[in-house]
């Protein structure tokens, strides 16, 4: 069975086994009713702290970092799509989204619909952590995971501002939640997901969450079209300052992320921190230092766009690298993305506004392949003496392509029917003069 | 009465403004505008696009005067705003029929 | 006896029971060093967290959302009130506040006069929570409570900002802290306070903080008078942007509030944890839809004041509902707000420049009184078997009117004395000009 | 030995201390792998929070709090000098910074370099806290110094942005942090350090953070000359508003400075934490009362200085004071700093930017010395009945003055090797332009 | 036709603006000025250093009309705007040769 | 020489710039402005309060020529700024006395 063989089954089984999880409802609901083991005190903070903080990611993170890099005249579009594209996965997330990923049962594609609705969820039921014996209240959970949801959805957008209608990013992002990211969050996260099966190393998310964001943005964004005018009139970001404001609260956030999915208050959260820093401060001064080697300034918007590239490559890795292994994660995804930003788009011709393929899809890509090697103890990893390199590679490769492939297809579908239902696009003359006005009836500045 | 309408670099607002108080001007307007000319912009790169402006930041100073003292006007501020610079900018000077105070409604010179 | 009587009795007995509560002083002050239980670090470290995310709501979090509302030229003044006013409050707090509030010993009005200056409270005192023999190190209690008095007399400024003295502000604080705030706040946490004698429900400070500071703003605002040129002249918000960014650090901070309102890191925490998450989102959501519904565009300020009014609505809910109790009441509160907002307000002609009444006055009432309903173990919420919704719902709305009388009363003499003492008032040359320049000698914008 | 004597014998022990402490390097990392207890959760919580908080400091607190002061044209300059310099001090940090400052081993003026590149620490490793048997994770210290480092020397910038080159704040950075920051940091925080082993009392930093970085400003500021055009042409903030929001972030961030000083989730932290309150409320409020006792109007700007001052004064009393001697500590420290701006800078006429000497110098030198006092059990700090002020006040005073002297001559060197590398300071063209265009190639608003 | 220039306080563009339409003019440019006069604008401190700016900000008004409603349009204004007090502005009238709308190509007074 | 003075179409700057440069024009001035006329702006609702700007945000240009060209740069403006709806805007053209270059101090047309 080749690999692509493969692939068409997982993705056959989907019809299937959505519709096969249904009559597991009742039983998993009964079932989670079970006798669990106490919540430690200082897991439980650290996690409740720990979903905040991907929260200050979206709000105001995400939309100051990309809401700073348009112009004025789209400015509240930019925040009102991440953020009412937020509220609204957090919706989806409690009704369906919660038992697709994570709900009792299932197949290696999507869990069971037992906990739709969050049913039978109190507040002492609890969630298992990666330590025997150690949980968390599944509440907690619950909300952790949501916030990964809502930004990885809003990540997506960063390739269609300044184009999009608002209603069509509604209806996108339902669809694209139901049939992208829910199976993919099983997939590389729940025991019975079919890459956590096979052994792949994502410790925070960069598949399910950065390189599936990229990919989407990058195929939304061909299927949406150009920005008028796009690449022949200046398009400069309105407002770096608030970008550099957006990067801090994305670093800050971003700990949330990385430290938190260790899931305890423990050392290996510690190990997450440590690499959430070096590699991103790498990921930052490498892409200035690269913008000099080619002749140029280094530049604050370089600045910006390295912390992000640094902080995409570690995600995978941040409890599966040593801190040097981290460093040269960061700096390699850094400069790899320079390139992809900057000649790579350029050549291509397509319109990614605000680069999410070409920073979280490539770092993220990196990010996933260099994970494998990372994670090697002679690297100072943290993997095992068995641990072989080679091996790793190739599942690594084969979590990356699947969810390629599945990203891939799954929001040509969702973009289909957004449009659709929509018409996807703003009329011209609103894209003329700005989506604040157009879409919301607002000026962002008065 | 002329209006005398200087397009200045920036930096150079304040001695031009001491310079024309010297004169006994007393008052001027001042807007902040954008030059196109043989002064080229800086070229801004963001993420590889890259934007050579054309359009330089400069002040627009306007100064309503009475036809005599209006060449000395613009002596001072051809001499204040010189940095000796490509791009130091240009004065105009056009003719004003008419002047009025707002608050007290006097016209012509004395309005000035 | 009449409710009525039994509020005015309330009221008379204040000016008493303050007196009456001094003698206590110095026996108190010795109880308090009785032995007690070792605080749990978990539940430390997440007050801790929750006291911050709390100082993150004032600054920058509401500084910037009321802010970016006002015109530019007042937006310095906007900061600083707020947050000089956040400053004093909590001195007042060390001083006279923690005691009346949660001293020990006084009567169901206020506490007694032993902890004033915060004698007695050492790094080894401890304040009790919700489970027995769980306690919390004192001083975090009282830093956590501290910023509860903050932030309810920030939110009163939104009413008044654009034409009201710094001077006058500083003077309504102290004395509106202290004939307002500090009982209501003893009438509803103590143990030993009015309301929470009557069984009140409210998580997180439905009453004490929104309803309290909506009808005080109302009030105040009706009593200052209406802006030069409202309505007719435009006022348009001068930054949308950075009342976005309020919102959303207004979001991650409610957490604190109402997740910390749990006072332990534990399931319960969980629940306001995701009931917060949910209700806002809901929210957020519905305000927009309700503009659509009414034939406008749905609007960036539409999705902030969404936000706001979910996370209103939600506080006395927090941990006293379940996620599906806690989307419908966002829901709700959010559209009649909305009504408030956009056609009471108009219709009645008071000028609340940025809507404190019209969105925590209205949205808290209905949180307030939709606790009483969502509480219900049938609608998922976590009230016992023997829960009664009638009778839970008297009580509630005796809490509400009562808080609304006591408030209005209390902020009409807060006013009088800082009208007599400072004018009140800025000049109209000032209000022309803006207060930064004519109050502080400053531009936001250089 | 005079204390003079005892300062040059410092400093010339450093060069051969730094030597002598390598062939240390092997054993001491065998030695570290030995059996620790573990670390408790809620204390690993809080640190990593804590640690994020002042991350939040610095990216965006800091690039705010000081990019609003800066003309528009100097923003991204300043903000990506305070990111990069930040950046750099991480890597370094990892590298080299660590194990000189906290490294097993050493003198009493540096650490041996058995840790360089973090060696020998694994997720298992922990680092010891203030009460006996208590540890937390070593990588979580690790990290929270990591950012002590990286705010220290981005504290520097202050009195040098607007015209220094991006290229010497590199330069800089790196020798600085090595000759100044490390060595001062051991002194003070390491067990074995020589104003540890002195009974120096610093909570959190007032001399390693403060007096330092407050003097290496001066003398840096003093090197490079000053803007063109001071004092005479006016250079007004471009944005107190985001000075302000700036303010808020340093104020929520510096609880992880002072609460997460006490390494622990417990009542210690919670002292530190209600000192930095009310010590900074107090600054807040009286910065602008002294304003108005000068005739002026109490200004926003003199708001967020107070508040910053009040924030350095509290910080070596954090846990060493009762929250009326902070109170004192911080109003005291805002009084001076208003003078030493206003009257002291203006006549002794050098340009420091944006005050970091006349703030965190000034400020954390009252800072330093008043904790001498309000130690004092008498005055309800911490101090054991056997306490004497006076003594206790020499040893402040010691600490004050090697500090001083230490950091001026360290900043000497690191700004002259950086002037001899890069020339320092930006053409004059440049200056004119701004920094942004001339050394970043962007501007940061269009 | 003439151009009416007016230098007037912000807030009272929109007293200006609706005596205008009154007297049937449709359309104005507006723009952000900065005014230097008799009067001073406020003492702004910054941490001891003390800015007096001699800048007010102000509003310029243009209208392009036809030579026998300019006098009309002067009055119009100089009422409208006059709050009596120093800094109200003052009104300039200037000739205009040709005036053109780009949208059809008329050109003389049926432009305006 | 003559003052061309254009309000045009934001958006539209970039293509009356072109066109100008194609005529030898080697300056010009630009402002923002906001424009009254015929074109109404959109309604903005903030909570309720509908405010129904008449302001449309607008650019001047403004070109100092010989009298020789200014027919030729009305022109070209007219066309190239051309959208054919609402609120395209208007030309106006003014007599200039005199211009200096403040560089080298150069008059007339040579210091254009
Ligand atoms: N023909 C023109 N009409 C109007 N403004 C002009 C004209 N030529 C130049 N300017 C203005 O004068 C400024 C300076 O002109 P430039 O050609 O750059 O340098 P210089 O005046 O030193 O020759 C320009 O940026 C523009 O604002
Ligand atoms: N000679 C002048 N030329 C151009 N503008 C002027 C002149 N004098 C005054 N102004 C403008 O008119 C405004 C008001 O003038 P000012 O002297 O302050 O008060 P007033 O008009 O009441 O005498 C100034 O701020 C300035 O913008
Ligand atoms: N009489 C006038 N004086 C000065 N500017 C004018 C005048 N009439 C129109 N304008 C400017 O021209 C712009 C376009 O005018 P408008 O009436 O909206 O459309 P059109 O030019 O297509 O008829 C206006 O926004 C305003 O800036």
């Amino acid at each position: 069975m080749t690999f692509t063989q493969k692939l068409c089954g997982l993705a056959g089984a989907t019809a299937l086994s959505i519709f096969a999880a249904v009559p597991a409802w009742a039983q998993e609901a009964a079932a989670a009713a079970a006798a669990a083991p106490t919540p430690n005190k200082g897991d439980t903070a650290w996690m409740m702290t720990s979903t905040l903080l991907v929260l200050l990611m979206i709000l105001p993170g995400l939309q100051l970092f990309y809401g700073g890099l348009t112009r004025s005249k789209n400015m509240l579009s930019t925040m009102t799509q991440i953020g009412a594209v937020a509220a609204l996965a957090m919706l989806v997330w409690v009704m369906w989204g919660y038992t697709m990923a994570f709900g009792d049962g299932g197949n290696a594609i999507i869990s069971g619909f037992g906990k739709a609705f969050l049913a039978g969820i109190t507040p002492d039921s609890t969630a298992a952590t990666f330590s025997d014996g150690v949980v968390i209240p599944e509440y907690v959970f619950v909300s952790f995971q949501m916030t990964f949801a809502a930004i990885t959805v809003a990540l997506v957008l960063g390739s269609v501002v300044e184009r999009i209608k608002f209603s069509a990013v509604m209806v996108f992002a339902i669809i694209w939640l139901t049939i992208v990211y829910f199976p993919i969050a099983h997939m590389v996260w729940a025991s019975n997901g079919y890459f956590f099966g096979l052994g792949a190393l994502d410790f925070a998310g960069g598949t399910v969450v950065h390189i599936n964001a990229g990919v989407s943005a990058l195929v939304a964004a061909l299927m949406l079209g150009k920005r008028i005018g796009f690449p022949k009139e200046p398009m400069p970001p309105h407002s770096l300052t608030l970008t550099m404001v957006g990067t801090g609260l994305l670093w800050v956030g971003w700990f949330g992320f990385n430290a938190g999915s260790a899931l305890e208050a423990n050392g290996s959260a510690g190990l997450a921190m440590i690499n959430t820093f070096v590699a991103t401060a790498a990921g930052g001064l490498f892409w200035m230092l690269t913008e000099r080697l080619n002749g140029h300034k280094g530049s604050a918007l370089g600045f910006c766009s390295g912390i992000v590239a640094g902080l995409v490559a570690v995600t995978p890795a941040a409890g599966n690298s040593g801190p040097f292994g981290a460093i040269v994660l960061g700096a390699v995804a850094s400069v790899v993305c320079f390139y992809s930003v900057s000649f790579l788009k350029p050549k291509l011709g397509y319109d990614d506004s605000l680069d999410a393929f070409g920073i979280h899809g490539v770092g993220g890509i990196i990010g996933a392949i260099g994970t494998g090697i990372v994670y090697s103890p002679s690297l100072g990893g943290p993997g095992g003496d068995d641990f072989q390199i080679g091996a790793q590679l190739i599942i690594q490769i084969e979590a990356v392509v699947a969810t390629i492939v599945w990203a891939s297809i799954g929001t040509a579908i969702a973009i289909f029917i957004a449009k659709a239902l929509t018409g996807l696009r703003v009329k011209p003359e609103v894209e003329q003069e700005g989506l604040d006005l157009g879409e919301h009836g607002e000026r962002a500045y008065n | 009465m002329k209006l005398v309408m200087a397009i200045i670099k920036p930096f150079k607002l304040d001695d031009v403004r001491e310079a024309l108080t010297g004169l006994g001007i007393a008052g001027m307007t001042v807007s902040e505008v954008k030059g196109f000319g043989r002064q080229k912009g800086q070229t801004e790169i963001y993420r590889g696009a890259e934007y050579s402006t054309n359009m330089v930041p400069k002040i627009k100073v306007e100064i309503v005067c009475d036809d005599g003292l209006a060449p000395r006007v613009v002596e001072s501020i051809q001499q204040a705003a010189n940095s000796g610079a490509i791009g130091d900018g240009k004065i105009f000077v056009l003719d004003v029929g008419q002047a009025v105070r707002i608050r007290t409604g006097e016209t012509g010179e004395t309005a000035l």
